[in-house]
């Protein structure tokens, strides 16, 4: 298991991601003798073992069961618990391509926190690259650490205790050279002058600021050029997340034959017999309708009922009419944080 | 090896250079050549050589340069000091700033006094480094209203004139985002209207990373496997299938790869040999030494021709059958809800599926087949919009307008189902 | 006439409480009655009587209230000099003002000292005024970090404490914003996801006012037609389009408005009298005064009812055929593709068309058939978003979450095709 | 011609919009005697007299078309020249909705500007209710009084030249007793504190300030603050505009075709005739094929071209497989204004 590349099979003390449903997956070290406990079934670890990254696992009773997927930064970042704010994909995305972060690429961010961006930075510069990371928060920092040792993201990242904003960025045994800068720090505007010491002298250095609050924006463009930085753009990113659907269709025909229907039944003196028990209800006496299943049989007759109104009908039920839709989360994040842009050149020949 | 300098402005590269009205133009950097911006002016290519990536320059005398601060930043760089914002007529601005814009009377162009002639005439009158300054101050001279105008209006009105006239330029490094903003500009539905921001995502989602192995549709003309190419660094291949004869990667004539790079990192296969293999593999049994030897030379030379191509479509194919790539990424406007079921198979596990498109409701379409197909995991349907804002002191708010569309993206992870589970709940 | 009183709270009428925590509530106001809102406490009726809708009140003794200046604000609202950030426990506060977090350890409940018995305990220990104030209180002695946080966060913590415990409340009107906002809490479904923008939209483009004459076919159980009803004033007419047997305006329920007047400013009708009028009329001719003297009193009676029903649903029927309505606006579940062509000749030349539907595709497919049919003129899909924001000085940014969806609104304008006119170019 | 009811019948002296495409409709009176002229023809006024509202009208020639329609203060907006900002329908329709606007309100609004906004609240308040309604800017103000005058307006609209933030809003002759205010000033923090003298005082009043700077927006909550007003919210309103379109169904196995098409060609050598004017192309030979019109017959042979590539194809053309789609305008309103809502009480029984 590598954050840098797949494997195919799983082995023994793998980080594996198990896909539990949509919104529910927990990271597990594969572990001979241990056993995953989700509400879908147990899942023995031994079993895992030898199995291929991708597997769906039944549970040990045969039924319910789990996906068991290679970690990657991004189903990371869906796996981790709310703990703090994380950078979600659709911002780091954007700040990886706007700024040009490839292999070689020497990132300095600011603070780590959850560490998620962190793993992005790292599967992205490459063994050419390097990432500079630093957290003040002592109990985050160890948790970080922790983390990215056991990912083994230590080979091309360096994770600093520090704060920034009063101690700057060097790094004793380094030479730092960082071309991509990622503050995400209530006030930036303390740290953008100590990185005069350690950004590259002979290449252009970009610089994102990740802030919530307009007046943080205020702040960092202001200090920003002051410090010699241009082009300087701000703009916010908007994620939304779609799910496809189907919604009956329901003609107005059959909205006219139903209320024909209750005029029927209603001047054949039928509606008296609603509450009694039917076992041959007026729906099906037609030749031209699908014998029904038996559980069917047994509802309230509910006279000529087109949309079923009233039962449970599964989504794509096939005996009714549906068109495709998508509809969007119920909760968007509408708001993150606005990324601050800026560049820094040497202005002379290098 | 890619060859590319991503760092220093060298000669025989293309870059992408950035005007002051914002549009974009990519241009070789011949030695001793001039780059001609069309009403910008025109520059000697060896005065920007040396410079790091991303410096602005000013035309001087001629078609010598000078480096500048930014496009918005007319001084020396050395001379940091100088006030950002309106550094321009401050003075003028400052003498002639009036409260707000009670008196304007709004009429638009009549109230401008300079004809479109009369800018000829002054853009032909000389070549120096103050003739877009000339331009902007004959301008005010000849706006009757200029003064009634607040200071921020003032400065708006300049920053527009300033845009339109001023000799300045960057010189950025082609990247890919800088090649898609290019088409953007010039020719947006090559790049099936595909956003900065969705082509982020694209990469991301489909963990594109050196030495990693993909499956890629591209119709954007390479744009997409240019960027793969730039996060990949020269480690790892790309399997490309196309549609036509012959595949479409215009976009890669400007990267400054060489052919070999380009071999190396991309193999190409069209549908027919992807989705029929064991048809259109070629026999092919090498000639023995003796026979070769026979040959003259120049049946030698279309013998070797065709044998490497033998070899390459076998290979390729070969590659496509053996499979576990490691992610697709789909760029297209064929009909995916029936392309995907039929090269699925040839994605690792736990591998992502990554599929672009301009429209919403196709990839709907492609998430229900792809929800009841079970080989993929989860998909769902993503959308990503960046919206600029104005930063300019005490006057910061979004963009008025900007381009709608930038397309969606449906991301999912391959799976491996077994057969005969049955679920708790939903499971999924 | 409508007697709801818009602007005092007045007894016997159906209002909006909204409370700290942001929830809604509709209750009516019985004179000498009591409200309970819970565990927000319960108050007097008679105490809020009186004021402006949009007072906010506090409850102090018992279930008597004072009138205060916000839900935010505890002050009595004669003392404006008040700060409105941080009255509470501002002291404290400063106190304990701490420069950033870098000492918090943020493991969430752990903190949190106080058990869920212990509030419950302080809850029933008291009725007072304070009793809110006083839990708040004992959390922050319970809270260890509390001191280590910044003071924003402290604030942040304690408002949303407040939020729990204050027993504030505020009295609004129920005008249609509150009735769609209260659905939306409780019932997203019923309103078919409808926002209040997209509600706000439907009534600008169908041109809702005074007067109007309207087509209406509404799925929400009447809040759209509470809406028009407000934009009316008691003058126009709604004909509203059911589908089943009774009409369904459960909304109304809370208007407080008389039989009367709604027998007067809403005519109903079902699909099968609206489609298919001439079978559905009914034969109806009028007894002779004889005939009538020698009815039994019963008889009599019965037959006055039948009498009102036929001339209701017969002039209900003409009015439909006469046609010409200020407007069709369709709030719906049906397939209005089929629905649409069969009921636009109801409505007049030049007069709006603006169809709600919760999913973008349905009105996609809609668009594609009133663009072929030609009696709708330029039909377009609108969507609209409102986006809150934190306004606390030194952090405005957007709310961090909101609700997705809201709806989209085709909206074109009924027009009225000639035959054998050919096109220029496009024309439309 | 009404902006507060419809009629069915064009007469003379009638303000008519002129729908001449999406994006072009010109608001024209009725006068015996003109002619309008478009780009889709020539259109007597004389004709219109006697024609019912939203009638399709053909050009003098017999070819093009207009559409004639009544106003409203909607599809006025829409014909107006962007000569000045104009508050568009999404904000207008969410700010009456939001604000309770109805029949009975009273209304203050600052600046006129173009007036938009003003036939809106007008018709929307109606006989009982009242616009008050101030413009700074003279000939802004000239305009807006022409145009409420000839539209009809002044029944329940009062135009007055005013800068407010200096001069306040009270009205010889008149009580204002506002309870629904709109500002839209460059500084609507001097305008605020003038309110007092014209707002109801004997129920709650509601405001919305319509400012397109973030620093405008904390300066207006500031004053809002400091002068009484309660439930202060700042909202943006996005409006979006989308047309169905359709996009063609490009299934691979026709791509497959066409490739063993080229392939085949290429073997038989077929490809060479590319060049030459053939009369009979290979793919209309089969069977199934439908009869080609005459204007196919001459195209140049691509061989089997299941897509119509080169050729030019109308959207929806039956001889193709098509989806349907949105597509939003490819230039988008991203921002208007910030929206300050807010309410003053009277807090006390009244």
């Amino acid at each position: 298991m590598s954050f840098y590349a797949y494997k195919d099979i799983i082995e023994a003390g793998d980080l594996v991601l198990a896909f539990i449903s949509r919104g529910a997956t927990k990271p597990i070290t594969v572990t001979p003798g241990e056993v995953l406990n989700t509400r879908y079934g147990q899942f023995e670890h031994d079993l895992m073992i030898g199995m291929k990254y991708g597997s769906q696992m039944a549970g040990k009773k045969g039924y319910g069961f789990i996906h068991l997927l290679h970690p990657t930064p991004e189903l990371w970042t869906l796996s981790l618990p709310h703990r703090t704010q994380i950078v979600y994909t659709p911002d780091s995305s954007y700040i990886v391509q706007r700024l040009g972060v490839g292999p070689g690429s020497r990132i300095i961010e600011a603070g780590t926190g959850s560490a998620s961006f962190t793993h992005s930075f790292a599967r992205s510069v490459g063994d050419k690259g390097k990432v500079f990371t630093y957290e003040f928060h002592e109990v985050r920092y160890n948790e970080a650490k922790r983390e990215l040792e056991e990912h083994g993201l230590m080979k091309n990242t360096v994770i600093t205790h520090r704060n920034v904003c009063d101690d700057g960025f060097e790094i004793d045994n380094h030479k730092v050279d960082g071309d991509v800068v990622f503050l995400d720090l209530p006030s930036p505007w303390t740290a953008i002058p100590h990185l005069n010491k350690v950004i590259a002298e002979d290449r252009q250095v970009g610089i994102c600021c990740f802030s919530p609050c307009i007046e943080q924006v205020e702040k960092t463009v202001k200090a920003l050029e002051d410090d010699g930085w241009t082009s300087i753009e701000m703009v916010e990113v908007a994620g939304k997340r779609w799910e496809a659907r189907k919604d009956m269709v329901k003609h107005v025909d059959d909205v006219v034959k139903r209320l024909k229907d209750i005029q029927d039944r209603k001047s054949q003196g039928i509606e008296k017999l609603r509450n009694v028990n039917s076992t041959a209800p007026s729906e099906v006496s037609s030749t031209e309708s699908t014998p029904e299943p038996p559980s069917k049989k047994q509802k309230r007759d509910r006279g000529f009922n087109p949309f079923g109104k009233g039962t449970r009908i599964k989504e794509g039920d096939d005996q009714y009419e549906w068109r495709d839709v998508t509809k969007v989360e119920s909760e968007i994040k509408s708001h993150t944080s606005y990324l601050t842009f800026a560049y820094k050149n040497p202005n002379r020949k290098v | 090896m890619n060859t590319k300098n991503r760092t220093v402005i060298t000669a025989n590269q293309h870059v992408l250079i950035r005007l002051p009205s914002e549009g974009t133009k990519i241009v070789e950097l011949r030695p001793s050549g001039v780059v001609s911006l069309g009403k910008f002016g025109s520059f000697l290519v060896d005065g920007v050589l040396g410079y790091p990536f991303g410096q602005s320059f000013e035309i001087v005398e001629g078609q010598d340069v000078k480096p500048i601060l930014s496009l918005q930043h007319s001084s020396d760089p050395k001379d940091v000091s100088e006030e950002p914002e309106g550094d321009l007529n401050k003075e003028e601005l400052t003498k002639m700033f009036s409260e707000n814009n009670q008196n304007i009377i709004d009429i638009g162009s009549k109230i401008q006094k300079l004809t479109n002639d009369d800018i000829e005439e002054l853009k032909k009158s000389g070549a120096t480094s103050s003739i877009g300054q000339h331009i902007i101050d004959q301008m005010i001279a000849g706006h009757e209203g200029f003064d009634k105008k607040t200071l921020f209006s003032q400065q708006k009105y300049l920053r527009r004139k300033q845009q339109k006239f001023l000799r300045r330029f960057t010189v950025e490094y082609l990247g890919s985002s800088q090649m898609l903003q290019y088409y953007i500009d010039k020719d947006l539905p090559r790049v099936i209207d595909l956003s900065e921001e969705s082509l982020g995502l694209l990469m991301t989602y489909g963990n594109v990373r050196p030495g990693g192995n993909y499956l890629l549709i591209d119709e954007t003309g390479g744009v997409v496997l240019y960027a793969m190419l730039e996060r990949m660094g020269g480690e790892g291949q790309v399997v490309l299938v196309h549609e036509n004869e012959h595949v479409n990667i215009i976009a890669l004539r400007h990267a400054g790869y060489s052919e070999e790079y380009i071999n190396r990192m991309v193999k190409t296969i069209d549908y027919l040999q992807f989705l029929e293999p064991e048809n259109e593999k070629i026999n092919w049994e090498d000639k023995s030494e003796e026979e070769l030897a026979e040959m003259k030379s120049s049946k030698r030379e279309q013998y070797e021709k065709r044998r490497e191509r033998a070899t390459a479509i076998n290979s390729v194919i070969e590659t496509v059958q053996n499979g576990n790539f490691d992610a697709l990424i789909s760029v297209s406007t064929l009909h995916q809800p029936t392309l995907l079921p039929r090269i699925l198979d040839t994605v690792g596990g736990s591998r992502p599926i990554v599929i672009y498109n301009q429209y919403k409701e196709l990839l709907l379409e492609t998430q229900h087949v792809l929800t009841k197909d079970k080989r993929v995991l989860a998909p769902s349907i993503f959308e990503t919009r960046v919206r600029p804002y104005q930063t300019i002191p005490g006057r910061m708010h979004p963009l008025m307008t900007m381009r709608g569309g930038g397309g969606y993206i449906l991301w999912g992870t391959k799976v491996i189902p077994q057969e005969g589970i049955t679920a708790v709940g939903r499971g999924i």
